[in-house]
């Protein structure tokens, strides 16, 4: 069946809650209002006020309840009203979650899930655009994941909640329900760390994630119509651990590498792509690796700055040529 | 009565003065709903893009709280209030200006909404993450009493708000410091769909002032007089170095969360209920038995804020986008000094 | 009396039993004083590397408090709580391993100090940052209120820690929920060097409790039967579903904030004046007012504490440094279950 | 005079307070007992309570308060007590502070500095010992400076304390009471944005800053005379914004880049250089570029732990003959 990405989303957690009856939801306005995106739509009737639990606006609390639940052998799913708010909970997530096992010397875990709907393009503005990814890809004990596909989606969340770690799930919230998919019958999960090649090319090869994916495919149909350019197109779709064998395999095939997120430039995780490549595929490169993103600024609010701001296929497109012709 | 842009003038004792003062209240608060209203009707029209978060019914807060405010007082208004930036005078124009993107809007473009705050009236523009300006209001107050002025800051929150732990946090050290700050709790029963009791386990937002070693107030945010009654009384003795003061304003929130929000999870009674409380009636009716002809009042005034509104739009909607460029400007101030050298050592 | 390793036992009514119960209680408090004033002691031989925090003077608290609590229930301490460890049966020699940073420790030699927690005996190893467990504590009742299971979470803090935001955020939804988690302040009246009236504008941090709607107690902490008395009654009442309590603790801190703190912002006729109020020879009063021959006791149980500090010690010192590339450990749990695929559609 | 890294900073507040009444200090500590640290020692008794002000424990208070402070014109100083704690004000500072002149079209400005006691080597283990740094690098809005001597840790505090926006500044712990210089009598600054070249070299670049330039050093001195390899070494300072210019201008120089950080690998602000690098000066390099910094896993308490994660002189002497002999 066809089904949007919020609606895979939806059903992942459907499914594990139903599969798993220590799986519960704790997040501002999940119930009843099934989220401010309906996402978890549906979960309060089919689950009860037990596993799906409306909290306050406390998003520290939030995260820190979560933590205590899963150290007990739950494995609660909540979710940041916005990731932006995720600034709110920081401190819990970096030091209390992201060490939890390893201070316990290995004999604790923290099967948490953090989800967090993220992302510019649907005027936001400066708190309701935000890309915070970076933040959580340099803290080890922590995993991140950002889903591009419907089929991901789904698969990579429930991999999450199977996951014994914290695992902070970036869903791109312009994505929602601007991309279907057929999803297969019955249970299937996406591994988390496993890039997937979306294209195959040989003159040179994007690594992407998330929001941008679709601008970098349109991207790669224009210039291999009108250049004849063939591109290789990486989705990286978990950002930490990267699976450095695929970045370090696209590379070296086309030794001419673009890394393409809606994230800003400076301190995306672009930078430690970049540096990945800079340093184990050097001899393979045949140009300087490019990075597209946001500009570094704020994700400002006007439609004339937002667009100036973010990346975009035809952004994404000159600076394939400009490669290309390197 | 006042400019129509000018701020509300600070509370006259009595007499005539005291009559136009009560009369230009009443105008504020119309102003706030016309205003409210027209932004709704814009937000349907695809006319402002961003989030849209309608103060309506709650103006007798805004209204009551910023009369006794003078020019130097600080406000960090809530994301309904839009009425603060009306009340101290920002000008109509560049405020629906700001709602709607313009370059001549506050935050030239920048943010959306109530962000752009105005530090020329002394409105700070709150960021999205709620509770998070409770601390910067007691940082201000922290600057008054440093600097021995005699000046307030005013902190306004919702009833969900004040689960965040940065409420706490502030409270505590306005308490510690007895600084000059007065935190405004709009209690509307709702943050987004989570009624009042999965919110807190209190009846009171108030009660929570004698945590902290000060005074909560209790009033009805839907009576405009009952609010600037208190709000003058309190803010006075906040002012002359009392220490902080927190005042609860019980009220409703009409409309959804955002103008996306058709607010199903509440009951339809419940709306009935306090739409029949709703502030301006009420204040009308007080109006009247000063005996004010308070039907040529309504009309004049009627007329009077439809035509802010109007002109309102009309130079918002006049107004030119800001250059896509200016997307990389307003990040950094300049230095206060320049530095003395290269940073070689000489 | 129980084995020096062992959990103290739970409360019995009386008779006999209560009476070894009180004599045990003796000795778990001699025990933890014990240890600290060796663990001080090797700090100052650089036998211990890391930040040193002695709870000494406070034994009572986590004494009284940890009494009554069964296997199963959830403790988070505070970085002075080292005898919540001892009393929770944890092996002395492995708490002293992981304080000298050993591979037989806690924590693997990871982290220092309490941060290593045992889960197995029920104690979660908080981070450093004050307030940050409290939510944790929270997030353990809810399991057991989700689960339906009687076990209570206790989380100690300090009255510095108390202005922390998490703090706030934590209890103000274990009071919507009613969750079976109690808080416990040990007020020990200084944060570093930090006396309570910068801390806070009021007398008791249990008064907080009312703005979350659960009761607060204030005891004194350095007796050691009244907090036994508080305890298992309060604890009693939250097991069956009564809902958070919150139990202030006055108490003092003897030595400096950290082992490298002289703590020369203190009076010293204010510690003079809590030595006097010492919770050993209080208790030991009261043992001697029940007939015991407190002497005889005294002398036995310093003779055994003695021991398992010495043992404590000698295991320690005697267990190898954790290797270098361990460093790489403990990072990640394994999943729980596989990922069905490769990830490619099939 | 002869003064330490600690005494520089103590010097710099005594100088800048004295010479603008808006300058004043928060923070936990600060003022009856000095600091945790004695960073702060002597400025109670020179400028009484209300400059010099003991806060609560509410990391997110102080740097709220700061703000709200500095928008009104003052020049707070904040302090966390361990920059560790940063963590529980991250909100604050990001969102708060970093988008305040922007989100105020420009009419407003943030001029506040938090000190933050940085890095690692001290048995700090998991939450004393952090380096937070690149958590806001990736901020617009913000600044980010990390002196790595006395002269630029009173030179670039001054800087700070006069710049207009918020300014992070991390000063590594170790470096307290371990490194000494002789200042130069009266007022000078450090300009934000400004790296150093520490010293000149032909045959390889080292790019490093803080807690590491000593250790760079070092390295480098012992391989010219082992070696006869002649290393340039480059000391960042600001963090944000780089100095591309300078980073650019030594990678083009001398063809072989190794980045030193005592941040984590992985996340680290070396990414961020290599990828300017890599994008930048490609066609110069001659060598894969090199990073060494903190293993990625937390940072351990037991010594043979914290030996094996952290970066030292025999670890960078290795990179530099591998990069060298490349
Ligand atoms: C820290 C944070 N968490 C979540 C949100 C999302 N959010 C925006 S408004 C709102 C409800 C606010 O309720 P309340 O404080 O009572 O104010 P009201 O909207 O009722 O006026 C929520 C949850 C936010 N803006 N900030
Ligand atoms: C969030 C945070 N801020 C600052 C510190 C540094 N610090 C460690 S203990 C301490 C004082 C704690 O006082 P209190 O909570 O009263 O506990 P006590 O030490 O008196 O037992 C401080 C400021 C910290 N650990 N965490
Ligand atoms: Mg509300
Ligand atoms: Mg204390």
């Amino acid at each position: 069946m066809e089904v949007t990405y919020l609606t895979a989303i939806n059903q992942a957690l459907h499914e594990e809650m139903r599969r798993d009856e220590s799986v519960f939801i704790m997040g501002e306005d999940v119930a009843e209002l099934g989220g401010a995106f309906k996402v978890t739509e549906g979960l309060l009737d089919a689950f009860g006020e037990n596993r799906v639990i409306d909290m306050p606006i406390s998003e520290s609390l939030i995260v820190g309840a979560g933590i205590g639940a899963a150290i007990l052998g739950m494995r609660p799913v909540v979710e940041m009203q916005f990731s932006d708010f995720i600034a709110c909970a920081f401190d819990q997530i970096v030091n209390t979650a992201a060490t939890l096992r390893y201070r316990h010397g290995g004999r604790a875990a923290c099967p948490l899930v953090i989800r967090s709907p993220s992302g510019a393009g649907v005027h936001g503005a400066l708190f309701h655009s935000q890309n915070p990814e970076a933040w959580f890809t340099r803290v080890p004990g922590l995993k991140v994941v950002a889903p591009a596909t419907p089929y991901d989606a789904k698969g990579l969340l429930k991999s999450a909640i199977r996951d014994g770690n914290p695992v902070l799930y970036f869903e791109h919230k312009r994505l929602y329900r601007s991309i279907k998919e057929d999803l297969p019958e019955g249970d299937f999960t996406v591994p988390i760390g496993v890039a997937e090649l979306r294209q195959s090319g040989k003159d040179l090869s994007i690594i992407t994630y998330g929001g941008t994916l679709n601008q970098c495919l349109d991207a790669a149909r224009i210039v291999e119509k009108e250049d004849g350019l063939s591109v290789e197109v990486l989705d990286l779709r978990t950002l930490l651990p990267l699976d450095r064998e695929a970045i370090l395999a696209t590379a070296r095939k086309t030794g001419k590498v673009l890394i393409v997120h809606e994230d800003r430039v400076t301190g995306g995780i672009g930078g430690e792509v970049a540096a990945i490549i800079a340093e184990n595929a050097f001899d393979s490169l045949d140009a300087p690796i490019r990075r597209v993103g946001a500009a570094d600024t704020h994700l400002a609010f006007s439609p004339p700055m937002e667009e100036f701001i973010l990346p975009n296929s035809n952004k994404i497109v000159e600076a394939i040529r400009s490669l290309a012709a390197y | 009565m006042g400019e129509p842009d000018g701020a509300a003038p600070a509370s006259p004792a009595e007499g005539s003065a005291r009559i136009e003062y009560e009369l230009n209240l009443y105008f504020q608060m119309k102003l706030i709903r016309a205003f409210e209203e027209r932004v709704s009707r814009l937000h349907r029209q695809n006319k402002i893009l961003g989030g849209v978060y309608s103060g309506t019914g709650q103006e007798a807060i805004v209204t009551g709280i910023c009369a006794p405010l003078r020019d130097g007082d600080f406000v960090a208004p809530l994301h309904r209030d839009l009425g603060v930036f009306l009340m101290r005078g920002v000008d109509p124009g560049r405020l629906m200006a700001q709602l709607m993107g313009k370059e001549t809007g506050l935050s030239r473009g920048k943010d959306s909404f109530l962000h752009g705050g105005d530090l020329e009236h002394g409105i700070f523009g709150s960021t999205s993450m709620l509770g998070s300006s409770l601390p910067v209001a007691v940082g201000a107050a922290l600057k008054f009493q440093i600097r021995g002025e005699k000046h307030v800051a005013v902190a306004f929150f919702g009833e969900g708000a004040s689960s965040r732990g940065d409420v706490h946090e502030a409270m505590n050290f306005a308490g510690v410091r007895k600084l000059p700050v007065i935190f405004v709790c709009e209690n509307n029963r709702y943050a987004y769909s989570t009624p009042l009791e999965k919110q807190m386990a209190i009846e009171n937002v108030a009660d929570r002032a004698a945590a902290y070693g000060f005074r909560g107030h209790v009033v009805s945010g839907n009576d405009l007089l009952a609010v600037v009654q208190l709000s003058e009384r309190v803010i006075e003795r906040v002012r002359e170095g009392g220490g902080p003061a927190l005042i609860e304003c019980k009220t409703y929130r009409y409309r959804g969360h955002s103008e996306h929000d058709p607010a199903l999870y509440r009951d339809k009674d419940e709306l009935i209920e306090w739409e029949s409380r709703d502030p301006i009636p009420r204040y009308e009716f007080y109006l009247e038995k000063r005996g004010h002809d308070i039907r040529a009042i309504r009309e004049q005034i009627d007329e009077r804020t439809r035509r802010i509104v109007q002109e309102a739009v009309d130079f918002a909607e006049n107004s030119p986008w800001p250059a896509p460029e200016s997307a990389m400007e307003d990040l950094y101030a300049p230095s206060m000094l320049p530095s003395s050298s290269n940073g070689k050592r000489q």
